[in-house]
């Protein structure tokens, strides 16, 4: 028998029939439906139970509270604001919402690094155990005791009780070089000393204030505390039209900061001060000035209102700053109106150290309005009442040391001059004066990448036989060390913040690790405390704790025993409400129960000293708020009258005008983070692409100088100063004034990952830093540029 | 044989074919098919619901709990089992794998879950259990008395285990209990 | 050597020379696998598209092949349906034609959507509303109709129709062409239709957006005429083309200039509606938008565009298809045929590419788009695909009927 | 109200302008909330996957006029009646509005890629995955277990943190509550707006601070004309922004 070609369609008819009454062909393309929806090389996320857990971001000093989210209480998910800290109450800022891709980024270090070959070649870098990494350090302090003076710190931090351990340790060890990054802090705390007596930080207390001049501050883009600016800001828009808070912006470039006040200024580059003393000598000259604090507690206002007559009348601010008088006078008025109301200085982010003259000139705006230590005011920022540690024990090598002179020549002015001339210690490093230095440790800053002007410093660098530094990143400056020893990030470490810059009520914050730490980093605080006890004398006097908790836990006590203030357990406290008389019901009752709750809640704050009372304001000669600043004479700073009054001094920008026709001005925003660390790839994404497009950013300028220089919008460019050359696209943009340049810094990085590395160029490579005659402050607002298209 | 007759038999023989070809193909639709869709896979423990709850007195929600945001928790982990098995209940052979492999090392038994969703969707059980007031046994095999942890039959194609629910299961019990059927509801 | 497949009758090229022109067929459709192949490899972060333009050059070529295979529906029409038998001369290459312009647009489609393998979820888990499921509905439908339709055409290949079940099996089908002829009809109609409602229906979109009466039945209409006016002049163009390189007669005059003129007619009708569309639309539709007719019109997408469109490719091929002394010169006639074919690829790029180009939002910017060879390669293989059919079909079967009768051997 | 079925919950927004300082963190906190992708180079802008865009707008004036503002983007989960643009064209329903709570939602793993919908939206808050996404190893810990990831080839789009939604009604249910609390949902980037720019409810309900807000005479919403009905409502007292909202001959 045969199968015909008729029965064998009969076969497959009968076969098609019953496959399709039997659940295999409709099962399959459900499943294959399944099938082709799965890829199973998509990432899929760890599930499980979620928790949440407070603690204090530390990415930037402004120590804003923040909950993470936890799955399984070990896969960190979100970072959010926390609602009842009192600084950011529930926001957060781009870089503290990106945090966890620091946490888990790929730049992280982890293991301890040695150069074994050239320095600065990444691949000669290996690891190393702790055991060994700290020995070799151990080794080498051992060896350098007797020149302990060549021992320098470089610290990102300016505050909490880490930085302090750093500063602890070079005095024990007998050095006097611990310094700290450069920033407008250095200018106010010398401002504030020879103004007021004390070198303290001013505390603005923004949410009161009806009136707010920013001479030049980005105060939305990263100037003080970002979360709490941010915050301050949708305060102030949210009152009824007739109740606005009226914000005007003194700045040269089209910023966001100027676009969101209700009325940009655009002074001539450099001259807010001057455009500062305009106001005040309407003010005086129509005698709108406070007449009860100028009489009662102010010094040398006479002096001051002289000098201000002869050289800042409106028709002379105007020839400098190109304002009109009508602007000039109508803002004065309306300025000297508004009560309260209060002028912001300290420039850009508030990252270069300035003139101290620009501060005075805007704290006695601030004077002659009577905003000085008043609601809606400034006043100084409150310090938090930690228990000292023990006093420094000093061996005879750190007693030597003491009497060295510091590497910047600071100790050249009379003691006690806090100053930080972190420009003199660059000079003096290059140049091997008065002494070599020996070893370098650098804390929390990214100085060869961040630091304005940074060439030199480079330079410095080779001069320096050790470069050792704490990084948990491969910055620019751990590139460059000899040593690495990657300390944990913030999420994984128990730290205090300090109060943050510019608040005017005290903050103390305490960040611990919510989930372990991901690599084996050792606490830079337990470093130091095992360094100390290896090293053996007044060092190891000096650390007598076990370990940096210990350590931390011996300061807290003070709070405990001061017992105001609150830990902050619940959202919508607002602590700037009900000015001085605000005094919170402390809800804790031991120390016990105050770490316990710091730890649960992140934070404590007091508003019970937000503002000194008149008798303890002062700490001057005259015991007055001083125009005219007799603090200065006293320090013992020689000069002429104006050198005491506060003024307007014309910094004539580097470089030869006819050679480099152009200004070139950095700007700061929040978007594109400075300080030490890099942009996370999420911020980096939200850049518009006439920022940066592929691997090249761009500089603003205006259409008009465009056209004169026949260049069109995208056109590739070379910026070259006296420093250096740069290469970058322009943006032509209405922000930008006329002949010049505009700059962004924090990009150009060589070092971190690949989702930042190269792009962008690094302003701070082709900036001239210029140093202030009487201070020897930096200030590197401009410099002299030509650009021609490449 | 005559041609007729050749015709006639090649016209019956044809319709057995397909006959055959039919019930070949039910057959293969019915019961092969679903035998080679699906390979078997074990628990890492044999565990045994029974003797926890008539012995250990334990009850369903000791373990299977809505945690306090009101997600659920689904299986124990490790450290609940530890509490008390940190040392062998008993003489079987999975009972001192579980503290030797698992407890002692404080690994987390890796559980093979018979009806977990995949990662697209989200499936409320607070909206079920303690709104709907649904049994867990309206979807889930009943446990109770159950002596074996049954082998898990995993779909080859979709990498599911069989007892996980399928989209039309829920799209019909949402349209008959007359609940939004909206795709967000259940997808994330 | 394949003389034994050639039908009986008539004259082909040497097989050598067959082979080297299919050489350079096979090497653009290399060309275009390659592309594909990298597309679906790779994705289509390969081509030119982005998030602005979401459709792109496959889409173009897509809907104006789909378009322009509208010559085989309404040849079908005009022959079964109406009845004109002179075009039974044609019939067969406009259904080849057909075939070719709608399984290419399905294999570029293939390329066009990110998941290739869940294409088929349009199937699986279709949405009634969209007018996409509407269009693949139809063309996957239509595709099976042209295929039963070219069928019978490849089963009277000299060799296959010698199997009597083959050779009966065409024969019925020619019987009941006439169905699939009205299905196929039907079909197309509606879809070349919805493909108009694929645009008109994005009302956020002002350039394509048409309002009430505008949308139904009046898009329907006009992209209907739109594909009847074109289908048929590349039916003619193929055929010139096809008698052109053989340098044979293959079909009467008569029917190409009936089909000429029936086209000039649809083509004169589609320019009234299209002109009545575009004149409401800019006068009516687009200010209610907030939008002004220049502001559609932007570098490079200007207003040459539309002049291409209309006037170039629509109103100079209607005059010449309408002039008996005209559409009797072959140049000329080919002229008209090119520039009503290049008007619907113009008609279908405007409307999927300048159309998204445009900033709808005020602060928007405009953006261009250039597809990348990834694109252009598959666009090509496209038509290289069409060469490849037509070439094959016209060598082993008997595409035109008169050929024997009008090309004599000896 | 539009002739689409509503309930009594119409989840919308309402962003002041004015009060947005375009510091990015709505954008940059919707990212690590929603598992959004990123890869080494950004810059090709109409091909970044950023749910929450910010655009940025300026009133075209040269130096000292110059004014700029940024305007942040979700997607504005239109009303449009009967369908939103996007739902509409949709040929496998993997989008679809929920008419329950006024939600425009995108499915993923059931799209096709077809980018009809990207087409169809005017306000460019459709994305496609050009790219199949890739976090460097350890960064794969930090995604959201609430948000599935993507693959290549689809659409994907801001949902107003839905997942977020889905987590308040677990809780609710499993105290008992079928209504949730003003506030109990929240998007991540209402949440993260450190300027407080952002507020979020029900629209539905006249006592909400969104529909009171809505109401504002200072109130605007992007492209009213097209008559797609977006349920993000922006503020600003500002006429050169309001004159960029909408085209208006």
């Amino acid at each position: 028998m045969k199968l015909d070609r008729r029965a064998f369609v009969k076969l497959i008819a009968g076969g098609v029939g019953g496959t399709l009454l039997s659940p295999l062909p409709w099962k399959m393309a459900d499943d294959t439906a399944i099938w082709s929806q799965n890829w199973f090389w998509r990432p899929s996320p760890e599930r499980g139970g979620a928790t949440t857990v407070n603690t204090v971001c530390q990415l930037c000093p402004g120590g804003c509270g923040i909950r993470v989210r936890l799955i399984e209480d070990k896969n960190a998910v979100r970072i959010d604001g926390n609602p009842s800290h009192p600084v950011n109450q529930g926001g957060i800022c781009p870089l503290g919402a990106s945090g966890l891709q620091y946490l888990y980024g790929p730049s992280r270090i982890e293991t301890p690094l040695k150069q074994t070959g050239q320095r600065g070649d990444v691949t000669t870098l290996k690891p190393i155990s702790w055991d060994e990494a700290l020995e070799i350090l151990a080794t080498k302090l051992r060896g350098m005791r007797q020149k302990a003076r060549g021992l320098v710190c470089v610290s990102g931090k300016r505050q909490g009780t880490v930085s302090e351990l750093f500063a602890r340790f070079l005095r024990a060890y007998g050095s006097p070089n611990y310094m700290l990054m450069p920033a407008a802090a250095d200018a106010e705390s010398l401002g504030m000393l020879f103004s007021q007596g004390q070198s303290r930080l001013p505390g603005y207390d923004l949410e009161n204030a009806k009136m707010i001049v920013s001479f030049g501050s980005s105060y939305i883009e990263g100037w003080g505390t970002p979360a709490r600016m941010l915050l301050a800001f949708g305060n102030w828009r949210k009152n009824a039209e007739s109740d606005q808070v009226k914000i005007v912006q003194v700045e040269t470039r089209g910023s966001l900061s100027g676009s969101k006040a209700d009325d940009w200024v655009a002074v001539a580059p450099g001259t807010e001060a001057a455009f500062a003393l305009g106001l005040a000598q309407v003010i005086i000259s129509e005698g709108r000035y406070d007449r009860a604090f100028v009489n009662q507690y102010s010094h040398g206002f006479d002096e001051f209102r002289r000098l201000l007559q002869r050289n800042y009348t409106p028709e002379k601010v105007t020839a400098i700053t190109e304002v009109p008088k009508e602007k000039i006078t109508a803002l004065a008025r309306e300025f000297a109106q508004a009560k309260p109301a209060v002028a912001l200085s300290g420039w850009g982010q508030g990252r270069m150290q300035g003139s101290i003259y620009d501060f005075l000139a805007v704290q006695s705006l601030n004077a002659l309005v009577g905003s000085l230590h008043k609601p809606g005011g400034v006043t100084r920022t409150p310090s938090v009442p930690l228990a000292p540690w023990p006093e420094v024990v000093l061996d005879a090598m750190s007693l030597e040391g003491e009497k060295e002179p510091r590497l910047d020549g600071a100790s050249e002015f009379q003691p006690p001059l806090p100053a930080n001339l972190f420009y003199n210690f660059v000079k003096n490093v290059n140049e091997g004066k008065p002494y070599r230095a020996q070893m370098l440790w650098v804390y929390e800053a990214n100085p060869a990448h961040d630091l304005a002007d940074v060439k030199p410093f480079i330079e410095a660098l080779s001069k320096i036989e050790t470069v050792v530094s704490f990084s948990s990143f491969m910055d620019e400056t751990t590139q460059l060390a000899d040593l690495v020893l990657p300390g944990p990030t913030y999420l994984e470490r128990l730290e205090d913040v300090a109060t943050p810059p510019g608040l005017q009520y005290a903050v103390f914050g305490l960040s611990k690790p919510v989930l372990m730490p991901r690599f084996a980093a050792i606490h830079p605080g337990d470093i130091l405390i095992q360094l100390a006890k290896s090293l053996g004398g007044g060092v190891a006097s000096s650390f007598p704790w076990s370990d940096y908790e210990t350590a931390l836990k011996e300061r807290v006590q003070g709070l405990a025993e001061r017992g105001s203030g609150r830990v902050a357990d619940e959202p919508g406290v607002e602590p700037w409400k009900g000015g001085q008389g605000n005094t919170l019901a402390s809800n804790y009752d031991s120390f016990d129960d105050l770490w316990e709750k710091l730890g649960e809640h992140g934070c404590w704050f007091d508003t019970s000293a937000a503002m000194p009372s008149w008798d303890s304001a002062f700490k001057t000669p005259s015991g007055k708020f001083e125009f005219y600043s007799q603090k200065m004479r006293q320090i013992g700073i020689r000069g002429n009258d104006l050198t005491y009054l506060p003024h307007f001094e014309q910094v004539e920008p580097a470089g030869d005008p006819n050679e480099y026709p152009l200004l070139l001005m950095p700007y700061e925003t929040l978007i594109i983070t400075n300080g030490p660390l890099a942009n996370s790839p999420f911020m980096t994404k939200m850049l518009f692409d006439f920022e940066l497009k592929g691997d090249d950013c761009f500089v603003e300028i205006n259409g008009k100088t465009a056209a004169d220089l026949g260049l069109k919008e995208g056109d590739r460019v070379a910026l070259q100063t006296e420093r250096g050359s740069l290469e970058a696209r322009v943006h032509l943009t209405g922000a930008a004034r006329p002949d010049v340049v505009f700059i962004p810094t924090g990009l150009g990085h060589s070092g971190f990952d690949s989702y930042i590395r190269g792009k962008g160029v690094n302003a701070n490579a082709i900036l001239v830093a210029q140093q202030e005659k009487v201070t020897g402050l930096a200030t590197w607002w401009g410099t002299r540029v030509k650009i021609y298209k490449v | 044989m005559t041609g007729e007759n050749k015709q006639q038999n090649s016209g019956l023989l044809g319709w057995a074919l397909f006959v055959v070809g039919f019930a070949g193909a039910l057959f293969v639709g019915w019961i092969v098919f679903p035998q080679l869709l699906y390979s078997t896979k074990y628990q890492p423990i044999n565990y045994n619901h029974a003797i926890h709850q008539e012995e250990a007195g334990m009850s369903c929600e000791d373990c299977h709990f809505f945690r306090e945001d009101g997600t659920y928790a689904g299986k124990p982990k490790l450290a609940a089992c530890a509490e008390c098995h940190s040392e062998p209940q008993g003489e079987t052979e999975d009972e001192a794998k579980l503290v030797s492999e698992y407890v002692e090392p404080e690994k987390e038994i890796p559980w093979i879950s018979y009806s977990r969703q995949p990662d697209n969707v989200f499936f409320s059980h607070a909206a079920h259990v303690k709104m709907a007031e649904m049994d867990c046994t309206d979807c889930h095999r009943d446990v109770e008395g159950q002596t074996k942890a049954p082998p898990v039959k995993i779909n080859r194609l979709t990498g599911y285990p069989n007892e996980v629910m399928k989209m039309y299961v829920c799209e019909d019990c949402h349209a008959q209990e007359n609940v939004s059927n909206a795709c967000d509801v259940c997808h994330k | 050597m394949d003389s034994a497949l050639i039908p009986e009758g008539v004259r082909r090229c040497s097989f050598k020379a067959f082979c080297l022109w299919l050489l350079v067929i096979f090497a653009v459709i290399g060309w275009g696998v390659l592309g594909g192949f990298l597309v679906l490899w790779k994705g289509l972060n390969v081509t030119g598209l982005n998030d602005y333009f979401g459709f792109g050059l496959y889409i173009t070529a897509d809907l104006a092949v789909i378009a322009l295979g509208a010559g085989a529906f309404f040849t079908g029409f005009l022959t079964y349906v109406i009845g004109k038998k002179e075009l039974k001369d044609i019939i067969n290459l406009a259904v080849v034609v057909g075939f070719i312009c709608y399984t290419g647009a399905q294999l570029v489609l293939l390329l066009e959507i990110g998941q290739p393998i869940r294409g088929w979820f349009s199937f699986w888990h279709p949405n009634v509303h969209s007018m996409l499921t509407e269009v693949i509905f139809c063309i996957t439908c239509y595709t099976i109709v042209l295929t039963i339709e070219f069928l019978p055409l490849i089963l009277e290949n000299r060799q296959l129709d010698k199997v009597p079940e083959f050779h009966f099996f065409s024969h019925n089908l020619h019987e009941i062409m006439v169905v699939f002829a009205a299905t196929g009809t039907f079909l197309s109609f509606f879809h070349q239709g919805s493909l108009g409602g694929l645009y008109g229906v994005m009302f956020a979109r002002p350039f394509a957006f048409r309002e009430g009466f505008f949308i139904w039945p009046w898009t329907f209409f006009l992209f209907v005429a739109s594909a009847i006016a074109s289908g048929p002049a590349l039916t003619i163009l193929v055929t010139m083309m096809v008698q052109g390189i053989t340098r044979k007669k293959l079909v009467r005059r008569e029917a190409i200039s009936l089909l000429a003129k029936v086209t000039g007619y649809l083509l004169a009708f589609y320019m009234l509606v299209k002109i009545l569309d575009t004149w409401w639309w800019a006068t009516h539709t687009a200010p209610n938008m907030g939008v002004s007719f220049s502001e559609f019109f932007q570098a490079p997408y200007g207003l040459w565009l539309l002049f291409a469109e209309i006037v170039v490719c629509g109103i100079i091929p209607a005059i010449i298809f309408l002039t008996p002394k005209a559409r009797a010169d072959d140049v000329l006639l080919i002229v008209a045929c090119v520039l009503d074919c290049a008007g619907i690829v113009i008609n279908r790029f405007v409307f999927t590419v300048q159309n998204l180009a445009l900033p709808v939002m005020p602060f928007d910017r405009l953006e261009i788009y250039v597809p990348t060879w990834q694109e252009w390669a598959p666009t090509l293989a496209l038509i290289a695909y069409g060469a490849l059919i037509v070439s094959l079909s016209y060598r082993y079967l008997p595409v035109f009927p008169r050929e024997r009768e009008l090309n004599p051997i000896d | 109200m539009s002739g689409n079925k509503s309930g009594k919950l119409s989840y919308g927004m309402v962003i002041d302008v004015d009060k947005c300082t375009g510091c990015m963190t709505c954008a940059v906190a919707c990212q690590q909330e929603n598992n959004v992708p990123f890869r080494e180079d950004e810059t090709n802008k109409v091909r970044s996957i950023t749910w929450l865009e910010v655009f940025y707008l300026d009133n075209g004036k040269s130096y000292p006029d110059h004014r700029k503002a940024y305007l942040p983007r979700p997607c504005l989960q239109c009303d449009a009646d009967p369908y939103p643009p996007c739902t509409f064209v949709c040929p496998v329903n993997a989008t679809q509005r929920d008419e329950e709570t006024g939600l425009v939602s995108h499915i993923p793993v059931r799209c096709i890629g077809c980018r009809y919908c990207i087409s169809a939206c005017s306000y460019h808050a459709r994305y496609f995955n050009w790219w199949d996404p890739k976090w460097p190893k350890p960064m794969e810990e930090m995604l959201t277990p609430e948000v599935s990831t993507r693959m290549r080839g689809v659409v994907e789009k801001c949902t107003f943190c839905v997942h977020r939604l889905q987590l308040a009604k677990d809780k609710a249910f499993a105290e008992g509550r079928r209504e949730l609390d003003d506030g109990e949902y929240v998007p991540a980037c209402v949440e993260a707006c450190p300027a407080k720019a952002m507020v979020f409810g029900n629209l539905s309900d006249s006592h909400s601070e969104v529909a009171k807000l809505a109401k504002s005479p200072k109130a605007f919403r992007l492209l009213e004309r097209l008559g797609t009905k977006p349920k993000v409502i922006y503020l600003s007292g500002q006429e050169w922004i309001h004159k960029l909202a909408d085209n208006v001959i």
